[in-house]
């Protein structure tokens, strides 16, 4: 599936729920089932800045597509990386470069991705595309 | 006095937002309180039908802005009890006034001389000392703290000589709440003929320090944390320290003489008053000063008590909670983690139930590393909170847990 | 654009006020600027519906009040077409601007090194460079300046050399009104290796700087110069020089990481803004800017120098009047003396009459010395006044005058 | 005369003026006939602090009684030193330091009495008040 596709499809999901309880629970949900990162991958180097709860994410490239793992302390911002996840992992670099990140918006998310939030999304975000371009030049 | 806190409430707009779709219930004042319609006011009614530059002018606006400014000086002066007004310098905040001390005594200690840092303290009255010590040499020693927040003043008693020259203590901490012995920590530092800087940032909307009775050297607040604005905050000092300790930042008002050869600085307040103040920020810390007398400081803080007891024990009902600062002397902080969930996750979902609290660090990590946490979930009470205010908190913390469990 | 100065009257509360009987004609601009409703508003707005601690909080006010702040600074950001936000520091005012870059240089420079003044610096420019120097051993050199009020510059181009490290100029002189050929002389100093820090306290109020343009290396200014309110102000420093630069204060939100042992600063911006920051004076400062350019700073420039001509050629019909600072190039600023008459004696009766203008040396001795004098009687214009009030001056000028002959 | 009866007579005299422009030109009449310092003592040590123009005040005592005598760059600072030399003296330390200074306020002075105000009058009324410290301790 195509990036904004997928989006769509969260945004689908999302729709059913019918206030921020139900919302939340499923995002929680959604943290539960993230693609986690291996152990040996849960280092001080793959730390995303700027969170009040620590925030670690991995990519690794499979014929041709790149391949995000996260882990969080804080189950809300662990359940928001896994939707990150399904939204860019298993895709091509140049996909992941090209896309927009905004159906998401629709969903409420908006105020966990400011640029001044303390919980790091926003760099996650950036985190991610900079492995897209450092893999799309190999 | 009745704590009439209807009316109380009544002053403070901000108080009737809705957050979330929920009536706003602020529990984040140790952060920075809200503000009363008087001191909003004081600042709208400055800039609509006085405002000027002061001190210099010879015009009738600029006459009254500075007896404006120069009186909220003499109403700090009176709160705090200090002899001479002039030993109240105006600053921009705690931050500030900190570190004009550490850049006073920069050339004035070098690395024969011990400081003492409480364990307590916020990175405010940590970092500037570092920073100085990285220049002088000083050597830095910690009061460490025991299991309930409480300061260990054996270990103190021992860290104490005669190489001591400042010691550096906050009237009460604002992760844990911890009200410290103070009045102890200054007669014990006097003894050894060491300086005491009380950092009062988390005192001052609890308590009305008498400041000649402490004998303390210096103390320092933000009008932000007591009712006032932001960008405006108050250093006293002992007249002889602010002889001794050099100008911290140079510019107009703090000369009395410039030359490109030569400069001689202005007398006390304005030689540590470099620039043009916060003029308005000051006029609104002074009706600030002016709204708690009129409540009365020892009304504010019977109230916060009950509220704080009805809280700690409605919130200690709850299985896996876990306090942190157990002190017997705590104003109305409470500091507490839920064991196997993050309190990132409980303050977002507690804010979208409209309840604000702070979560993390609270600018004290050495706090955290002493509990070997990350952080904690920090509710901090005013004294325009109420009982249903924190049954708010405790049946949206409840839902909280348990959609996080 | 036509200049609806009766429109833009009625945004100034103050402006409605008497003054001894007599309606006030504030001509003190230089000092400090009026402020429009909109941006009077803007702080009570704050305090009334998001006031909160920012940075660190969960809870939406908290956000709401960081995007806020972080939203003017973003407005300064684009006003200033500076690249990067975070080459924007807020800081408490011009004073506390250059205090921090004199810090940020003390241990990059030595006794080696040269700096130079201009001649037409305020004091807040001039004395933290001498406290840099009594530290570091720096050389000061100054450009002096001509009978007009200009920098000589043929005197500056010899001054230069390699080891000139730093060069401060203000763009427009406080004292006279003067406004600097600061292109030419960064682009000169750029020559010889050395950064260049141009005060903008008293242009920003009269002209918009493309500072990518002017390539300076530090620019500064004060809200309350430019209809924002006291206690804040901006620094503009290259991304290279600040993190070059040691932070200047410790405390909260400028570290990264905080134990005992040891402290990591935290990045751009934040290194530079320790402690909770003048939240509400950060948005008003840029409501402000929004309100200049909504007027545009290009007609106010022209709608100013109207003024000043007129004013000029008025003030000059009074015998035994001199005007000093007669550029070719000046904002709308007269500063003067009458023959034989003390300066303080002009502005008392001038203030009597409701005029409101400053006398002395205007916080730049090195100017009165210059001219051997020691004061004058400035009037500063700002776009919010009129012809009428230049002739309630004039002729309440006279009267004092043949009052005090 | 007593200072409280000169202070009186100050006010009378200042109450026959319609307007603030008849009382200043009276002021400024006043600072001309100022009991002018001697131009030996017109030296930086008598300088008065914290004006705006410089501010020169002497005192001698003769036969137990204070002699003050003064001078300012500014005529008006000039004027309001005339009176407060003109209240003070040729009277004994002890008077004048059992003396107050409040009267004036009603001939509309007070604006210039300002502790904050930058003319160095209340400078001058302490240092007048010194040297009768001075004097009665000869
Ligand atoms: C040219 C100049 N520089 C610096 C300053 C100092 O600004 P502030 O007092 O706002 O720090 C002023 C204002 O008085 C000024 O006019
Ligand atoms: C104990 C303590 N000290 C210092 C500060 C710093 O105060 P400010 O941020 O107003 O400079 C705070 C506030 O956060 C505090 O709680």
């Amino acid at each position: 599936m195509k990036i904004n596709e997928i989006q769509a499809e969260i945004v689908d999901e999302f729709s059913l729920f019918e206030d921020w309880m139900e919302k939340y629970e499923y995002m929680i949900e959604l943290g539960k089932s993230i693609q986690l990162i291996d152990t040996k991958n849960k280092i001080d180097a793959n730390l995303i800045k700027g969170c009040q709860s620590k925030l670690w994410l991995f990519a690794e490239l499979k014929n041709g597509r790149i391949f995000y793992s996260a882990d969080s302390e804080a189950i809300i911002t662990k359940g928001i990386a896994a939707i990150l996840l399904r939204v860019f992992s298993n895709q091509t670099p140049s996909d992941i470069l090209n896309s927009e990140f905004k159906y998401i918006d629709e969903i409420g998310l908006k105020e966990h991705l400011s640029p001044t939030r303390a919980n790091g999304l926003v760099s996650m975000i950036k985190q991610m595309k900079y492995y897209a371009i450092a893999y799309s030049n190999k | 006095m009745v704590f009439d806190i209807k009316k109380i409430r009544a002053d403070f707009p901000i108080l009737k937002r809705k957050v979330n779709g929920y009536n706003f219930v602020y529990l984040d004042n140790a952060a920075t309180s809200q503000k009363p319609i008087q001191v909003i006011d004081s600042i709208s009614d400055y800039y609509k039908n006085y405002n000027s530059n002061i001190h210099r002018g010879v015009h009738s606006v600029s006459q009254e802005a500075t007896d404006a400014y120069e009186g909220a000086r003499i109403k700090i002066q009176n709160h705090f009890n200090v002899k001479k007004s002039h030993e109240i310098i105006l600053t921009s905040g705690t931050t500030h006034s900190i570190n004009l001390v550490a850049n006073g005594f920069l050339e004035i200690l070098d690395e024969k001389d011990e400081i003492i840092i409480s364990g307590l303290e916020h990175h405010s009255n940590i970092v500037p000392w570092q920073m100085m010590a990285a220049r002088n040499g000083v050597k830095i020693k910690i009061i460490p703290i025991d299991e309930n927040g409480d300061l260990n003043l054996n270990i103190y008693d021992s860290l104490l000589n005669s190489k001591t020259k400042l010691v550096f203590v906050n009237h009460v901490s604002n992760a844990l709440g911890t009200v410290n012995p103070i009045k102890e920590i200054i007669n014990k530092a006097h003894n050894v003929g060491a300086a005491v800087l009380v950092d009062g940032a988390q005192a001052s909307a609890h308590f009305k320090p008498d400041l000649q009775e402490l004998d303390v050297d210096f103390y320092t607040t933000s009008a932000h944390k007591l009712c006032g604005p932001t960008g405006i905050g108050m250093l006293y000092g002992k007249e002889k320290w602010l002889q001794k300790m050099p100008p911290y930042q140079g510019g107009g008002e703090m000369i009395s003489e410039v030359t490109f050869e030569k400069t001689t600085y202005a007398e006390l307040p304005h030689k540590f008053e470099a620039g043009t103040p916060n003029i308005s920020g000051a006029i609104a810390f002074g009706v600030a000063i002016d709204y708690l007398n009129e409540l009365g400081l020892e009304n504010i803080h019977k109230y916060e008590s009950s509220l704080l007891d009805y809280a700690t024990e409605k919130l200690k009902s709850i299985t896996n909670l876990k306090i942190y600062g157990e002190s017997e002397n705590k104003t109305s902080v409470i500091s507490f983690n839920i064991e196997g969930i993050h309190a990132y996750d409980i303050g977002t979902l507690l804010d979208k139930f409209g309840v604000a609290v702070r979560t993390g660090q609270h600018c004290a990590q050495p706090i955290m590393d002493h509990f070997g946490i990350s952080g904690t979930v920090r509710a901090s009470l005013a004294f325009y909170n109420t009982k249903e205010e924190i049954d708010i908190l405790f049946s949206s913390l409840k839902r909280a847990i348990s959609m996080l469990s």
